[in-house]
């Protein structure tokens, strides 16, 4: 789960994180009342979305006056970044910067544990910099339960200032940092760039965050934060359902039991020139109820012109999962084609139930898709 | 030993295992010890269980915010090898319950995995037993359902296998592809090696770079994900590409960099295993 | 440090460890009114002395009610018990009991950690318990990192308790009394006994702490419950001087640098047939300043009679020793005799500058001791 | 390397160890990282000391608050043998710290210790080097003048020493008596071994036990505090008879069980050292 900028910046702001002064505005009257409250003189208007790359979309500007704060705050306030509406900007304090770093607490797979990333070269994508020049990121992984002793702060630090007093202001800025990734269930707390400014400040003067969708149930302040756009919508509403979709445009809707065969399958539909409407798990078992829920929610989509069910029958045997079909689609009423593959525990006798049903029955994965195919 | 023998899934499976012929010696959860669910003996706490039983192996089936302290408890209890099969785990519990576990000596697979089988000989999980076929090819996965659909086309095709592992789904998991294609490549009973990858993370590159300095056997590969979109997960947590990394293409070119038969369609995999072994 | 009993109920009552309701008194009126005060009936009075053993010496005593309260209070306010005067008393509700427990978490020399040490054997003395029948005592080292997880407090709470309900509120218990030990640094927190009352409750019926005396800098709440006796606070002015000082009550005053060196000698004063007043071990350096200041402390008790110095000169020099030695003398003037053995770098230089003083010069150890001990 | 090489203690103890031999490279003090302190070069950090100077071993001399996070960053630093002089020292930093030292493969001597010396090789800590000299009988000890009494009698013996370690009076000690018993039993330049032991703990009753199964070379021992009152700490931290146990008595008679000589005066020790090697 992401969150805004502004948002990142109220957390490292209740951490003790020091940040520029800033507030988040919907309209431009809005800015300039900030502009005015929080009594700026050079300011920085910025777009807030979630993803990258606003710099260069034009969606950070800097006014050095009134006037050309209101004029930056009416030319990203309506734009479009990478598909996403900008309906919100933070104005804040343009802050002298002497240097930029970049610093990341984030989970790290290989060596399954938080590492701290930290770099000189901050302001830039850190990918870039790790493609580049590699030596010049540090990472540090860090013991889960010791945690980030002064020592390891004051190390870490001393990796990106020279500057003792910056070091044991930097000590600080770590410790709280990962204290908020502790405390929020963070899977990345990002400042990019961290800044001292020309009067020898330490600032964090981005706050991306992203949190594990896993640990939300004990997180019920940031799972507040979440603001989904209408595809996340849909996702959410498929998870209370217990399955896990993703909108992806094409034509032919997949119900599918397992994540990975999901995937595979909209492979295997794409290889053979078809289009996934979407990717769609409805998890382990497949009971009429979720059958019909999964349904409803594909045929919400429009442009599904062919639904494939992809079923592998393991503890379920496949009769007991053409039963479920059957009953399901008794129920509902619907006149796209429904092609079934069936294969697992019993898929004869499950492909047998089949037989005489308007439904479009298939022995193999590259069978099946093949007839969703040609049925668009 | 099954950690939360008495709950829905837990039982079911236990059960199952106990079918396929696994030596499951009971389970725990805690306030019914001294009873017997289904026929197994429960304990209050897997201490108490290792002491009656011996068990060095545990399969956990604990709701997700309780596995951080059910993987500690087998570790502490003398387990050797865990099996998670909870789905949700927050990443930040398993980071830290796979620290203690591993400082005790305790190896984890898992968690959101079906876990392993060595067909015709035990079953530690969830996975539907009758599918397998003892035989000498190694299966390791990401995935769950994906790997049946393998494990059943290798199956029809005669080629039955020596142990079939699903290492789960999770961003941070325990034993992962290199630790598994170390153990295959120096199982005896292993000829060649089925590996299931999918989008998300650089596994199956460090995976590839392994295999070509340290694996002799045949590898063959499916990798799931190549028409997934950036940024959204694809059911597994693990299952994301972001910030333009993790995704199918990468992976494909590092597997066969490394020599890795890298297969467009699951069932095309036992026709190629045939041609080679 | 130790505490009273009733001040260690305290910080459990904060920390949510069930107690037995009970207040301290000073007198037997104020038994009284905390008897009304608290509802009690059934009411236990126990004398708050920083020992063990109170029970068997008759400073526990239980009443049936306001008449038995008093008669206990009155027998047991201006006891003595090994030597210390019974001035205060706790009257407490005298819980009806089914079972008793021992609990304790103790630092473990041996396996260099926090242990928590169990045993079902409650109410009688853990060292007993430990001598006559080992096997029915459990001790668990605790990760210092990892401290007590639930799996471990109800493990452990299990090897006490059979029932379930127990079990789980022994895990809080548990978990509690670790958290105070950390936050106290404690370096024992000790339940004994444990019960289990005829309701089912879980109550720590007494609560024994001790703190580590290196760790009081940052404790300062802790360290204002220390409340020294006329012995303890002559230690602690000493203490205040950079010495370490307990008194023995013989006739021969020591000032050693070092403690191991200053055990040695009273060792061998007592070896020889004398008696040591103290152990004084003025530590590393032996500057005119400290001299002084021990010779005072010494020269306080009226039973000494001679004062041995002995001083081993290593990186301080004997002969720079020997100055600082006569510089003090010079300042205090004294007719108690005085015996000084210098020994270690340049001793003869500095033996030699004693010659022709009023002091007692000795060559090693056991002459000094002869010497002193012939003096008194 | 020495930690708190600018503090009073730190300074004076680094000059001294260089004027006996030690290779001292180098020192940290935060913030005072590239300047230098009586020739010696500061580091800000004991991972940049080991970067530049290749440092294996540290002395700390930093106040005991500090010290937690002291052995901490020595150990994550790289260090491998850690003596830590400070005194008072919290029991549950030190129990801490020595956990995670210990997990990162780091060895501790200390806390509240005169270090150790090899007589006319190197002194690593606080001991006066002039009363020492070389030869073949090692030295153990929870104290530090009384260390220095007894090497000062073995010297004016002609008695030289292999090696004296001084392993502190705190309650909880990195390496002790056991572990420094079993070093000396396999030194080949240690002949005898005389063992300094006092009230508190049971650590000479462990020694004894491990004596008697494991040290066939002659050991000697004194025994301080026979005539200590009971619950009183005298100086040291650990050396406190409570409950009745950890008194000299106990110890002699383990000790003398166990086959070692111990003796009623320190200055008793040469000639019986004499009368055996």
């Amino acid at each position: 789960m992401k969150i805004h900028e502004y948002q990142g910046k109220e957390l490292f702001d209740r951490m003790g994180v020091p940040t520029a002064k800033g507030k988040v505005c919907r309209s431009v009257e809005e800015v300039l009342s900030a502009y005015e409250e929080l009594g700026l003189k050079k300011a920085v208007v910025k777009a807030q979305v979630l993803t990258g790359g606003r710099g260069k979309a034009g969606g950070i500007k800097i006014g050095e006056n009134r006037e050309e704060v209101a004029a930056a705050a009416k030319a990203i306030l309506g734009m479009e970044i990478k598909g996403l509406l900008v309906d919100r900007v933070m104005v804040a304090e343009a802050v002298e910067i002497a240097s930029e770093y970049y610093f990341s607490f984030a989970v790290d797979r290989n060596s399954k544990s938080v590492v701290m990333i930290l770099s000189r070269e901050g302001g830039v994508e850190i990918e870039e910099v790790a493609a580049k020049t590699p030596e010049k990121i540090e990472k540090i992984p860090i013991f889960p339960f010791v945690g980030i002793p002064d020592f390891l702060a004051k190390k870490a630090a001393a990796i990106l200032f020279d500057d003792w007093k910056l070091v044991m202001q930097g000590k600080v800025m770590i410790q709280n940092l990962y204290k908020l990734m502790v405390e929020t269930d963070a899977s990345l707390v990002e400042v990019n760039p961290l800044v001292v400014t020309k009067d020898g400040r330490l600032i964090a003067l981005d706050a991306k965050l992203n949190f594990d969708d896993n640990a939300l149930f004990r997180q019920p302040e940031i799972e507040s934060l979440f603001e989904p756009d209408e595809e996340e919508k849909r996702e959410q509403e498929a998870k209370a359902n217990g399955f896990s979709f993703v909108h992806l445009g094409g034509e032919i809707g997949c119900m599918v039991n397992g994540a990975g065969l999901a995937m595979a399958t909209m492979d295997l539909i794409k290889l053979y020139g078809g289009k996934p409407a979407n990717f769609l798990d409805i998890g382990g078992s497949s009971n009429p109820r979720k059958v019909i829920e999964a349904m409803k929610l594909l045929l919400s989509d429009k442009d599904v012109k062919v639904v494939l069910i992809n079923i592998f029958g393991g503890i379920t045997r496949c009769d007991d999962v053409a039963r479920g079909l059957i009953t399901a689609f008794n129920e509902i009423k619907t006149d796209i084609p429904i092609v079934i593959r069936l294969t697992g525990t019993n898929e004869k006798e499950g492909r047998k139930l089949l037989e005489g049903t308007p439904f479009h029955s298939a022995e193999t994965m590259g069978d099946a898709i093949k007839k969703a195919v040609a049925l668009v | 030993m099954v950690q939360g023998i008495t709950g829905r899934d837990g039982g079911f499976h236990a059960s199952k295992m106990r079918d396929y012929g696994t030596r499951i010696v009971g389970g725990t959860s805690p306030g019914k010890g001294g009873t017997t669910h289904d026929g197994f003996n429960v304990y209050n706490t897997v201490v108490e269980t290792v002491k009656e039983t011996g068990a060095d192996t545990t399969i956990i089936f604990v709701p997700a915010p309780f596995v951080k302290d059910a993987i500690m408890e087998a570790a502490d209890g003398g387990i050797k090898l865990i099996i998670v099969i909870t789905e949700g785990v927050p990443t930040l519990d398993f980071i830290a319950a796979r620290h203690y576990a591993t400082a005790l000596g305790a190896r984890i697979i898992g968690p959101n995995c079906p876990g392993l089988i060595s067909p015709g000989k035990s079953l530690v999980g969830i996975m539907p037993g009758n599918i397998f076929t003892p035989g000498r090819t190694g299966v390791i996965s990401r995935s769950g359902t994906l790997t049946y659909e393998v494990v059943y086309n290798l199956t029809l095709a005669g080629i039955g296998q020596s142990t079939a592992v699903g290492i789960g789904g999770d961003p941070v998991s325990g034993l992962y592809f290199i630790d598994l294609l170390q153990m295959f490549q120096g199982d005896p009973e292993t000829d060649s090696i089925v590996m299931i990858g999918e989008i998300g993370g650089d596994a199956e590159e460090r995976a590839a770079a392994y295999i070509k300095e340290h694996v002799t056997k045949p590898v063959f590969s499916f990798i799931a994900g190549q028409s997934a979109p950036a940024d959204k997960r694809m059911g597994h947590a693990g299952a994301i590409i972001s910030s333009g990394t993790g995704t199918a293409k990468e992976k494909i070119a590092a597997l066969e960099a490394a020599g890795v038969t890298v297969l467009n369609e699951p069932a095309d995999i036992p026709a190629k295993i045939k041609a080679v072994v």
